[in-house]
């Protein structure tokens, strides 16, 4: 039986226990035979091994890795809370 | 005016050595002092938490950090926090510090946290083993957090945890993983002190926004939602008591 | 044609002693078997869990139990098992029964469940031990589950837990405690096998029906929400295939 | 500081913990002065205690105890899941 949400269960679990990804902050949604992965990540190489680890866990969905890398840039404002 | 540097979710690994450091070479021009508010690591190995070393020490203002769940993950939480130590960051978990900002004393206390969820949805410690010991640990922090703001002499004072003391910060994130993003216990032992900010990191589909229900503000600094290296937020210390009747 | 009786969360305390026997006293009208699921007492003592020996054995059908929460209260969850089995009802834990209803072999396997939340929205094995050790529960209850299952020859395949397997049968409870209600894992562990029938309680302000990911039916039996002694289920045995080919 | 949320908090804890009423299942509601306490509970001795260890955490609250004793009647159909 194929249960997609037991594939997005299996993946999600996948992404946030392999010492790969370990990223529990990853969402996975299944829309027919698509995947898409949403979030944001660290690094570069942390993206790229969320669509190494999702790959192992996908097949025959076509893999769409929306994940984007966080910004780094010096703060632009600040917020008064006086 | 005090201006309170702060992000959360840092997870650096070993593949980052170098790349963040960067971001926060001239921030003695935005900042007086910054929080990391957890998730300093992905694994939480030594390896990683020489990384953060790394990339924090010796930065141009104090860094004061607590630990998160992912710093938890490899057990290494003690030497994680012993090597931070060493290289001349303060890590707090159930403690809190005292920092001179030109004649202002600013207090942060501050611990990892835990979950359990919010007033009237949340667990008990009640029925098996493993849901006391959930319960348990989130009644433990909150309880050191308690104790070590209620021991903070200062003009500001700072909650700084990892997971969150409010639901408000939540909203974006699925009501359903609440029990494991917060606690209404943490906010509970900042509102049974007089605080000017709560920071804390964990959910990354929050909102940066909020409040306890007792009205402290507070601030979710986890990156992927300030989406820059550090939020920063200025207080004022409460006006000095004139020495005279008014 | 069996008719299975069901209730969950009849929460037996000393002061109940005699109350609830009279409401059974018929059963046999009713039903071919009754099934407990769970929090058959309220603190797990075992003065308690002989207050569910009286009034539950010895009725003119037989009777299977899971525990629940409550029921590990005290930690004497060993001994309450070992006195309902001595007066012979049948307590699974990741266990199977099968029991012959008029030449038709019922089966039913069971066992506590524990919680986590629904797939997407869930807990991990990831960061410190309290959340390790609750989600390994979970993790170990529903494998224990699956294998009681996979391991029953029956020609009506029953499961029963404390805990839900389905977030459909605990609408009305706050979402955002869902995952100390049930667990998705105790659903994958029933689709993997051919179940007619999933019975759970626990969940006292959730709906009766629904269905697992995989269509099997679900039916929440907490007391609360039936509002009566137990509940009638009816199910027939598969047609028996052909021996010719059609 | 008189923080509602936490005065329910308080209260679901103690029904929660406390050994004379051991209910997770009861909700508690604060609204001005007055408590509201809903559920249903396995019998009207359960009910009384749950009062009485309300009574012990809502000073200066008008409490409603609207909590309702499950029936126990046996049943008068049956749902035909063939």
């Amino acid at each position: 039986m194929n249960v997609p949400q037991y594939d997005v269960a299996e993946l999600r679990r996948a992404l946030a226990e392999d010492p790969r990804t370990a990223e529990l902050g990853v969402q996975v949604r299944i829309r027919g035979d698509q995947l898409f992965l949403t979030g944001d990540v660290a690094c570069p190489e942390r993206r790229a091994a969320i669509a190494e680890v999702a790959a192992e866990h996908s097949d025959g969905l076509a893999l769409h890795n929306e994940v984007r890398v966080v910004r780094h840039d010096p703060p632009t404002g600040q917020e008064d809370l006086r | 005016m005090i201006r309170i540097g702060a992000v959360g979710d840092v997870h650096l690994g070993v593949d980052m050595r170098g790349t963040v450091r960067p971001s926060y070479a001239d921030i003695a021009e935005h900042a007086d002092l910054l929080l990391l508010a957890g998730d300093l690591t992905r694994l939480g190995t030594v390896a990683e938490g020489e990384v953060v070393a790394d990339e924090f020490a010796g930065l141009d203002v104090p860094v004061i950090a607590v630990l998160g769940n992912h710093d938890h993950q490899s057990d290494a939480e003690d030497k994680i926090t012993g090597l931070l130590t060493d290289r001349g960051i303060t890590v707090l978990e159930g403690s809190a510090t005292v920092l001179d900002v030109d004649g202002v004393r600013v207090g942060v206390a501050g611990g990892k946290g835990f979950g359990g969820g919010f007033a009237g949805k949340c667990g008990h410690a009640f029925g098996e083993r493993e849901m006391k010991a959930f319960i348990h640990h989130t009644e433990e922090v909150a309880e050191r957090l308690r104790t070590a703001l209620q021991g903070l002499t200062a003009d500001i004072r700072i909650a700084l945890t990892h997971y969150s003391p409010s639901a408000e910060t939540l909203r974006g994130e699925p009501p359903e993983i609440f029990p494991f993003l917060g606690s209404y216990q943490l906010a509970e032992a900042i509102d049974a002190s007089d605080v000017d900010l709560a920071v804390h990191g964990h959910a990354h589909y929050g909102t940066e926004s909020g409040t306890t229900a007792g009205g402290v503000r507070v601030r979710n600094v986890a990156q992927p939602i300030i989406q820059a290296a550090y939020r920063v937020y200025t207080l004022e210390p409460a006006a000095v008591e004139p020495a005279y009747p008014r």
